[in-house]
């Protein structure tokens, strides 16, 4: 399932959503990852703003999941996105993989979140007290991402 | 009128995220349309070449020679950064 | 933060109680690993036993988190751990690494979990309609805790 | 008194999880229990004796020449297996 956020969301929840809805995985690896305080200009972060481009967004990412699938012996992925205006402290993403086994949920949510950094329409700028920056994935984003290629 | 959608850095750039525009005669491909754009903003125009730069076109990436017109929404994407 | 849990505990709980913990972390990998249906005799599971050696076992655990922090840059660990009668669904682990960068958060989890598996003192029966059987560490799980010696 | 643990599937070939033991002169080690407990159970001994098994003496993990007596705990484990 994947789901745009445009508030604050609970990845609690999101994870106690997904154990329900997948109550046979013997496995379940989940990824929150959270808004940072210090901003990459430096400065003190007051607003990570993230925009997404409504339909496109949800099928690039639903790209993702299916070559997951494909690729391991999963059970169910789960994603939730935020988009617009976050707080430092808040979750910008959640990522759940529910498998049979432990190394394929972990493989898998490692892959999906290695693409969510470089291939998901979202574009975030950072507003800090020294500035506004537009943020590109980092170069190592791109060297995560390029992992699964063999 | 075609739909223009710029995202991210692009939308700073053009002074907005959506423009309404009439192609006419002259704009029959992305490409055209970006030489049109640049002609008014030479800024913009280098913006939108950028090899980083995705162009999508009623929600399917396109080349920049796709032939576009006034029933199509046209969007510029930069390089997205999720997660 | 290590937890032998003598009775169900909720793994949402468990993520909601980490990140309300460590707020500054960028990145959370939590994983939850449950009691399957199916019993390794082929038979449906009924209960899943598990014992512990109470103080030796909160060491042994300890020792795996204290070799995580030293190998990567992680800024808190949690793991809980049931013990006594399982049923089928029911957690039985979980752990949380929270990490400035995902990376180092997911590797530190996976290594965690692969250590639990062959390292952490605790011992499980299934209960099965086929009958009792202990279970020892699978060939896998000792190549996987293998992975992490180079 | 020794406080003797089997965990397990130890404490099935035990029967029981724990059990309270004079070691008397004759056992000054790990070895020499395993040896008296062998004379009276002999698939008990095997077990014990399994390559795959740890011993623990007063929570500290010893091979099987460590000294004991009778105020000590003394703890037999086989291969773990948590997560």
């Amino acid at each position: 399932m994947i789901t745009i956020a445009e508030s604050a969301f609970d990845p609690a929840r999101a994870l106690e959503a997904f154990r329900a809805a997948n109550p046979g995985c013997g496995a379940i690896v989940s990824f929150v990852g959270g808004v940072r305080a210090r901003a990459y200009d430096g400065g003190s972060l007051e607003t990570l703003r993230l925009e997404h481009f409504p339909g496109v967004t949800e099928r690039s990412i639903a790209a993702i999941v299916d070559a997951a699938c494909t690729r391991w012996e999963i059970s169910a992925v789960s994603i939730v996105h935020r988009v617009g205006d976050l707080a430092p402290g808040e979750a910008v993403v959640f990522v759940a993989v529910g498998a049979p086994h432990r190394r394929a949920a972990l493989e898998a949510a490692d892959f999906v979140m290695d693409y969510l950094k470089t291939e998901a329409l979202f574009w975030k700028k950072e507003i800090s007290d020294r500035g506004e920056t537009w943020i590109d994935p980092r170069g190592d984003d791109y060297k995560d991402a390029a992992r699964w290629n063999d | 009128m075609a739909r223009l959608l710029f995202f991210g850095r692009l939308a700073d750039r053009a002074g907005g995220r959506r423009r309404e525009r009439s192609l006419g005669d002259d704009v029959l491909s992305v490409a055209d349309l970006i030489a049109a754009l640049a002609a008014e903003d030479a800024a913009l125009g280098d913006a939108l070449r950028d090899i980083s730069v995705k162009y999508v076109v009623n929600e399917t990436v396109v080349g920049v020679d796709y032939p576009i017109g006034d029933d199509d929404e046209i969007a510029f994407l930069p390089p997205a950064s999720g997660g």
